[in-house]
């Protein structure tokens, strides 16, 4: 595709044709705030953060769906462009409540840095506010609606990522709602999956994990790139932690396997590590096999006995009478040993797993 | 439900799949079938609307979302008579706010509210087209224009 | 194969005024709004009762809405008269005069129209009426005059002469090119040059094209597209069958909206008419063109007006609109070239055609061309639909045609463009009318509302009312309409209702004018026009609301005050009795008073006061 | 594996998961992707939006159905049939290709010959797929460029499981859909892991990367590296074990991380077995049902409390990172391992895994150019046998590992148990979105909201039975009885129930059958005999 030069803030910049405005000006460095816009989703256009001006052009068009020309003059900072990104930030903010002391979502809201940013305290308007019940009636996902600033990204993931289609926009004008059919909550729609793509979209708190809810703030958080263990995909995981507890789960985006996309257990299966059905010290049988009665020992004491009795097995009825099952959930490196380990210490090749696939 | 209510029931659904059947894979049928649906049920009941998207292979969210966007479409049995009221800019400059009250008082209901015996819904458009005529109002498909709020009486004597 | 000429031919003569009289009555929606219906059924039955041999017909409405219910009386080889404010109980009078004796009744006729036959004296005749003396009519020129249902009036009228001979005599690039030479411009609002439009479609890439025609007249005090559907559908139909051979397109929709039933069975009824001559569908005209034309109704959302929202309500999804670029003409209904004009704008085709592109340049100012449909509304004498020549001035319209105020008040202001225009104050009242200049004004053409205000209208209630209109009508999908006009709308309630500081002009202003800019669609871009204009017009009206706390138009309810003179006030007790909130209290014979603090300010005393001791201030 | 291994000569997915969504077919057999692999469910749902056709082989109405061009709905146990039917069509309709089966595969005449008995008419009746569903898909599949074939254990949990599979390849080397980018035969392997478990040699007849136990080349290398004597004669697979530990034959085991008390077929039997031993070690996170069976029971340490690698379903190999400490005095498996062969008198010794990662990368051909180093980034795909190597996206270019592709003639067998006067429902079993394994069961988000299985039924079952959604019903195999709540949707047809394995409360493996593949040794989930009683 042949190549279009244009001038952004009077710096000369070449892109290829096809390319938006907001695209040329976010490669080459030059900052545009948006909200309803997402690369991985398809455009919108709808919350008119990113509007710039060109000349030559009506009104003020958003960067974010307009293409750059040949000769384009783009100007994104000038003060009609500064004077509507503030109105709007003020018009979001009048039907928004304030409690960014409590939400969850602070210090990663989109809505509040670029308040911020452009100084903007959001009490220009007093008006009718929504007041839409908080809706809670499922484990992994807390909407409050009140917060919803109408991006719908929420809608595109469902949409086009999930391609769920279980909510979308319903009602109009300042009444309009994202929603499931009927108004229904999530959990009453009965079709949602609760991927919760939609939560990690989110510009604002509007969508939030329920479980990580007061667990931490986002700039206590440590996050670690790992990969899921709940099917063979794959995908790659970022799980942010605090005070060595999960906070909550999120795609880390590896274009080649999940593109930062997950599923519900992914997203939201990983508070089985602290469930308190774990076993945290090693434990040895009390009552009968089959049972279930044990007590607990140390370590010492188990692999101690278990080494004892596997190598009085092993000498007593030979090598191929013991068996091992390795695991299809642990890594490759234990694998490896648990092979090595029949293979080299007990001298037997009588190692399998559940492969059933 | 007695049985004559069932027959009602049997006719609608019948009527409810004719239309679809005649639509078939016509695109963009959404719109036109819910009108034919609200035609047959008087209001698009959630199951109904439930059935439309399966059979067009339409998301229910979606069809929700299109069936809350126009104005036309109601969710919410109504009443046998459909009062609608034009707001138009000429039946404003010529009372038009004063007829609704007028309406509102003589049927003691508000916009978009039914009667309790379910005789009248009072509902409001943005313009009949009528405009020559200021202020104009619509019951069911006939038009009355040049009104004042003490003809209205007359009026809803004959529904 | 169809032989357009030879029809038309033996069609001569078979149209009015034949060898009976004929009775036709206006039945377009405002005509049965005004009781047609019943003032037929009183033709037929005086007719059968004195064993007449007349026909009874019905036609659209001829444009003099004020008048309505209009009927026509035509007797063989007389000139056609117009009767307007025709009641059932008058029609025995003017059946006797005019059908059984001949002579026609004078003081109830409006005009006539003489058709080559001599005139009746004492009636005015329509080419140099008041009314329609300063009109051009084409756009309009069949209404009322022909039956809209038959297509045979239409075709002895002149129909489908213009498809006949685009599809035999001209390529599709010599069709653009007349339009071009015309200078028609969209009628729908923006005044998009039409050839120009037509040529984007054609050149876009693409073997499957679609035209379509924008009846979702959604302006609250316009109703062109439904008189013209319902006068006229023909000639859209046709105008359209010429733009899809134009533009590549085989298929057709018109997106009328669902509060016109009558428009759309009348174009249902024209189309069947006009498929089963061969005039729409497969091998039109046996040429090999084929144009297949679908009726979809409308839903109720005004921001279907705009081109891709309304595309989107034709693929039945919610009328949001999209972003431009792409326009329809590269990517429109189901991503095909699209073409979309609003009714106006193909009506007038078939003429264009039919008499050059020349002949259509020649009226109207150098960048306006031709003539524009207006609805005429609000508080003038003659309500109604005109067709001017472009370039016509207010004052001319409001005062020549339109007869002036209604019981000759001030004229205030008109209101041009419905939602997306703005209110002119008296000082351009000798503008031209034409698109530039309108929009230099403040206002805009639009599609052809036009609402006359007069002192007893508050500026700033016309300025919320449309706010009220554009706020329940915005689709919620960009910040500054869905959020913008609410709070616009805030602002102005609070200044009504007496609460308004003066800070909010400013605000009301800086908001406006970025909704104005940052806004998605055609709709949230305008919709800050009733506010800016009347805020630069009627700046004072404002300031009286937000300094003085008075509506200077007495208008706004919670800046009124009642008062009772006692001096005139013979203490009757009717407005004690009429006052639904007890406000009103004295003695038997006494001078009553109003308590402000009890008073709703609903103006019941005021109506019941037989003495005018009752004022509003 | 073992149908691919002799088909192509080794066993994996073939493609790659980002070629999905370039996909134009997609034909997908038994596997309920969105459930079992909901973000390649995703992709193929993407795939479909964009007008890719899917052809989707399920007795049940699975969500995929939705976004299906063709369903094929199979009656369970049926598939090489099913599969003998559209190679009817396309070798009949000439839709094979010539070039690539003379120049890459050999045996196509007897493909042909087998074939020839299963005309789509005939297949209607073993397989209740109409036949022209099955001239559509054949056609569809067979000429369409970029088609891929996408299954699950649908396929291979049968006593025909490897028959399936080779079918399979069959299927798409006569149409030359493999070897090349966007087509091919995916098997989408259920767990994280279960990749990786086999390219690591947790198999009895293989060392790391498939090298056979039997080759004393191989051997010799192993024993050098190792330091130890290496036994020659390939081990016993799981059903074995558990077979002879029931006889006594085998006196203890050591189980990692797995369950069969609750996910083997006929749990009766396993657990019978469990019990016989003279010494259980299980090592766990939780006390499964195997673990109440244990002498010992070691602590593991959860993937979000250690470090390692993965080999996902596409032979990704990527990191798994430490999040969390060992919870209490857990430890991560490896050092467990590691400690117990130190006890041993074998010193096993690692700082890292990432040490024992390159030991084995050292022995291992197809992992040989991966090391942590390299994996930082998006993972690698082997084959990746050199340090400069950019993996293996797609598998089987030019040429397959045992030279020419194997075309083999498969005649259809049926399930070994079928319905009868006695038992004459259909169960088959599988996964659910909400549950992996038994892990889930102890998320406390994932279990409030699905804490009890509910049996998918017909409502014309549902009707006979007299139960509606939440009614309890007794479902009874030759094997055992249990009790579970129901579901009465059309998502089954009639004659059929479906059950997932996640509930020990209702273990469906109570009823299933044991009767196993015979090379593969995979157990027959996927159809048991069942009737059903009102829950009294």
């Amino acid at each position: 595709m042949a190549d279009v030069t244009l001038t952004i803030d009077g710096k000369q910049i070449t892109v290829p044709a096809g390319t938006t405005v907001l695209q040329a000006a976010r490669d080459n460095g030059i900052f545009i705030p948006t909200l309803c816009h997402d690369e991985k989703l398809s455009p919108w256009g709808g919350c008119r953060l990113c509007v710039v001006e060109i000349e030559g052009m009506r009104g003020l068009p958003a960067s974010c769906v307009t293409a750059v020309g040949e000769g384009m003059v783009v100007r994104t900072a000038s003060p009609a462009v500064i004077e509507a990104r503030k109105m709007m930030l003020e018009l979001l903010l009048a039907n928004h409540p304030r409690d960014c002391l409590t939400c969850s979502k602070s210090g990663a809201c989109s809505l509040q840095d670029y308040a911020y940013y452009y100084g903007v305290r959001g009490d220009r308007f007093q008006g009718e506010k929504h007041d839409y019940p908080l809706e809670e009636d499922n484990p992994f996902i807390v909407r409050d609606m009140n917060k919803c600033i109408l991006c719908g990204k929420c809608i595109r993931v469902c949409a086009e990522v999930q391609v769920n289609n279980v909510i979308d926009f319903a009602h109009r004008g300042f009444n309009t709602r994202v929603t499931p059919a009927m108004d229904l909550t999530l959990r009453e729609s009965e079709e949602c999956v609760f991927c919760g793509n939609c939560v990690q979209v989110c510009p604002v708190g509007a969508l939030a994990e329920k479980a990580s809810l007061w667990q931490g703030r986002e700039w206590e958080l440590d996050k670690v790139r790992t990969t899921c263990t709940f099917c063979g995909v794959g995908c790659n995981l970022e799980v942010s932690v605090k005070d060595d507890r999960v906070v909550r789960v999120r795609g880390y985006d590896n274009p080649l396997v999940n593109g930062g996309w997950l599923c519900v257990k992914g997203r939201f299966g990983a508070d089985f590590a602290d469930s308190p059905d774990r076993i945290t010290r090693p434990l040895i049988r009390a009552g009968e096999r089959g049972e279930g009665r044990f007590r607990e020992a140390t370590w010492d004491e188990a692999l101690e006995f278990t080494a004892r009795r596997l190598q009085e097995i092993k000498e007593q009825y030979g090598s191929r009478a013991v068996a091992a099952l390795s695991s299809a959930r642990c890594t490759n490196e234990e694998n490896y040993l648990m092979q090595k380990f029949m293979r080299a210490v007990i001298g037997t090749n009588n190692v399998d797993h559940c492969a059933r696939t | 439900m007695d049985a004559s209510g069932n027959n009602d029931m049997n006719i609608k659904a019948k009527a409810l799949a004719d239309v679809l059947e005649r639509y078939g894979g016509t695109k963009g049928a959404l719109i036109p079938i819910l009108q034919e649906a609200q035609e047959i049920y008087g209001y698009l009941p959630r199951e109904i609307m439930q059935e439309i998207a399966k059979k067009l292979k339409i998301p229910f969210s979606q069809v929700y979302g299109v069936a809350t966007f126009y104005t036309q479409f109601h969710l919410k049995p109504r009443g046998q008579n459909i009062i609608r009221i034009c707001q138009g800019t000429a039946c404003h400059v010529r009372g038009g706010a004063r007829l609704l009250e007028a309406i509102s008082k003589a049927l003691g209901i508000g916009k978009n509210e039914t009667t309790a015996d379910g005789r009248f819904t009072l509902e409001t458009v943005a313009c009949l087209g009528s405009c020559g005529l200021a202020p104009v109002m619509m019951i069911n498909e006939e038009t009355y224009g040049r009104l004042t709020p003490e003809k209205i009486p007359a009026i809803l004597e004959k529904y | 194969m169809l032989d357009l000429k030879e029809w038309r031919d033996s069609l001569q003569g078979r149209l009015r005024p034949g060898d009976r009289p004929s009775l036709t009555v206006g039945m377009s929606t405002c005509g049965q709004a005004a009781g047609g219906a019943r003032v037929m059924a009183a033709l037929e039955e005086e007719a059968g009762r004195l064993g007449l041999q007349v026909d009874i017909n019905q036609t659209s409405c001829i444009g003099m809405c004020y008048a309505e219910p209009v009927v026509e009386v035509a007797l063989p080889g007389k000139p056609r008269v117009f009767y307007g404010h025709v009641t059932p109980e008058r029609v025995p009078v003017l059946i006797e005069k005019h059908v059984v004796q001949g002579e026609p009744v004078r003081e109830w006729a409006l005009v006539q129209v003489e058709d080559g036959t001599v005139p009746y004296d004492g009636i005015p005749v329509m080419g140099t009426s008041p009314y329609y003396g300063c009109q051009v009519r084409v756009v309009t020129s069949r209404l009322g005059l022909t039956d809209p249902e038959s297509l045979d009036a239409y075709v002895a009228t002149g129909g489908y002469e213009a498809l006949e001979k685009v599809l035999r005599r001209m390529t599709p690039e010599e069709v653009i090119e007349e339009i071009k030479a015309s200078g028609l411009r969209g009628r729908g609002g923006a005044g998009f040059p039409t050839g120009l439009k037509w040529s984007f479609t054609r050149q876009a890439p693409g073997d499957k094209k679609y035209v379509v025609c924008n009846a979702d007249e959604g302006d609250p005090g316009a109703f062109m597209d439904r008189s013209v559907l319902e006068g006229d559908p023909f000639t859209v139909i046709e105008g359209m069958t010429i733009a899809a051979y134009a533009v590549g397109a085989d298929e057709g929709y018109i997106y009328c909206r669902a509060e016109y039933p009558l428009a759309i069975k009348r174009l249902k009824t024209a189309i069947a008419a006009a498929e089963e001559k061969g005039l729409l569908g497969r091998d039109i005209l046996g040429t090999g063109f084929n144009f297949e034309l679908h009726i979809k109704a409308g839903a109720g959302a005004f921001v279907c007006g705009e081109e891709t929202a309304l595309l989107a309500s034709i693929e039945g999804r919610r009328g949001m609109p999209r972003v431009r670029p792409p326009f329809p003409a590269q990517q429109g209904l189901w991503g095909k070239p699209t073409n979309i004009n609003n009714v106006e704008t193909y009506a007038n085709v078939p003429f264009i055609i039919k008499n050059g592109g020349r002949w259509f340049a020649a009226m109207g100012t150098e960048k306006s061309k031709g003539t524009k449909v207006f609805c005429l509304t609000g508080k003038i004498k003659n309500t109604g639909l005109i067709e001017v020549p472009m370039g016509i001035t207010l004052r001319e319209i409001i005062f020549d045609i339109a007869g002036g105020i209604q019981d000759d008040k001030q004229f205030k202001a008109v209101q041009i463009g419905g939602p997306s225009g703005g209110c002119l104050p008296e000082d351009k009242l000798d503008l031209p009318v034409d698109y530039d200049s309108l929009t230099a004004a403040g206002a805009i053409m639009g599609s052809g509302g036009m609402v006359v205000m007069d002192e007893n209208t508050c500026m700033v209630d016309v300025a919320r009312f449309f706010l009220n209109f554009t706020q329940a009508e915005s689709c919620g999908k960009c910040t500054p309409c869905r959020e913008g006009t609410k709070r616009m709308l805030e602002i102005l309630t609070r200044i009504c209702e007496g609460e308004g500081r003066m800070e909010d002009l400013d605000t009301l202003e800086a908001l406006a004018r970025v909704v104005k800019n940052t806004a998605l669609c055609g709709l949230g871009q305008t919709c800050p026009n009733p506010v800016l204009s009347t805020l630069h017009y009627f700046r004072h009206e404002y300031e009286a609301h937000i300094k003085d706390k008075r509506c200077p138009a007495h208008v706004c309810q919670a800046l009124l005050v009642y008062t009772i003179d006692a001096e005139k006030c013979t203490g009757c007790g009717a407005c004690a009795r009429a006052c639904p909130s007890g406000a009103i209290s004295g003695e038997k014979k006494q001078p009553h008073r109003i308590d402000p603090a009890l008073c709703i300010k609903c103006g019941s005393c005021m109506e019941k006061c037989k003495f005018g001791a009752i004022s509003r201030l | 594996m073992a149908g691919l291994a002799i088909a192509f000569g080794s066993g994996a997915m073939t493609n790659s998961i980002a070629e999905i969504e370039h996909n134009d077919v997609l034909l997908i057999i038994g596997s309920n992707t969105t459930e079992a692999h909901p973000v390649i469910g995703q992709k193929m749902k993407q795939a479909a939006r964009r007008g890719a056709k899917l052809i989707v082989v399920d007795p049940r109405r699975i969500e995929l159905v939705e976004h299906a061009h063709l369903w094929l709905p199979i009656r369970p146990g049926t598939n090489v049939a099913l599969i003998n039917g559209l190679m009817h069509v396309i070798i009949n309709e000439g839709l094979v290709d010539e070039v690539f089966v003379a120049e890459r595969t050999e045996g196509f005449e007897n493909l042909r010959a087998v074939v020839q008995n299963y005309p789509p008419e005939r297949v209607e009746t073993i397989t209740g797929v109409p036949a022209e569903k099955i001239y559509a898909a054949a056609r569809l599949y067979a000429t369409t460029e970029r088609a891929g074939i996408f299954y699950t254990l649908g396929i291979t949990e049968h006593t025909s499981g490897t028959s399936n599979v080779m079918n399979l390849a069959n299927l798409a080397m006569i149409t030359g859909h493999v070897g090349k980018e966007f087509s091919g035969v995916n098997p989408l392997r259920g767990q994280n892991n279960v990749q990786g478990a086999c390219d690591m040699g947790a198999l009895p007849d293989v060392f790391p990367g498939y090298q056979k136990v039997a080759n004393p080349e191989v051997r010799e290398r192993f024993a050098a590296a190792w330091n130890c004597q290496l036994d020659s004669t390939p081990g016993l697979r799981i059903p074995e074990m558990i077979d002879l530990a029931a006889e006594g034959y085998i006196k203890a085991m050591y189980i990692m991380g797995e369950d069969p008390a609750l996910t083997d077929p006929d749990i009766t039997h396993v657990r019978r077995a469990l019990a016989n031993l003279d010494f259980l070690v299980v090592q766990d996170l939780f006390i499964s049902e195997t673990a109440k069976f244990a002498d010992v029971i070691l602590p593991g340490a959860s993937f979000l409390e250690k470090d390692g690698t993965f080999t996902s379903t596409e032979r990704r190999v990527q990191r798994v990172r430490r999040a969390l400490k060992p919870r209490g005095e857990s430890r991560p498996d490896w050092q467990i391992i590691c400690d117990l062969a130190t006890r041993m008198g074998y010193p096993m010794h690692y700082d890292s895994p990432e040490q024992i990662f390159a030991e084995m990368a050292g022995l291992t051909p197809s992992y040989a150019g991966i090391s942590y180093a390299r994996l930082e980034g998006d993972g690698l795909q082997w084959p990746c046998p050199a340090p400069d190597h950019p993996g293996t996206k797609f598998l089987h270019a030019g040429r397959f590992p045992r030279g020419k592709g194997l075309l083999q003639g498969i005649e259809y067998q049926p399930p070994a148990e079928l319905t009868d006067e006695e038992y004459p429902i259909l169960l088959t079993t599988g996964r659910m979105l909400y549950h992996y394994g038994i892990t889930t069961r102890h998320s406390p988000s994932l279990e409030s909201y699905r804490p009890e299985e509910y049996a998918e039924i017909n409502p014309a079952q549902a009707a006979e039975l007299g139960v509606q959604t939440g009614d309890k019903v007794t479902v009874v195999s030759r094997r055992g009885r249990l009790v579970t709540k129901v579901r009465v949707t059309d998502r089954v047809p009639p004659g059929i129930m479906f059950m997932t394995y996640h509930y020990k409360e209702s273990p469906v493996n109570i009823l299933t059958n044991a009767a196993f593949d015979p090379i593969a040794k995979t157990a027959e989930y996927k159809v048991a005999a069942v009737r059903l009683e009102p829950a009294g």
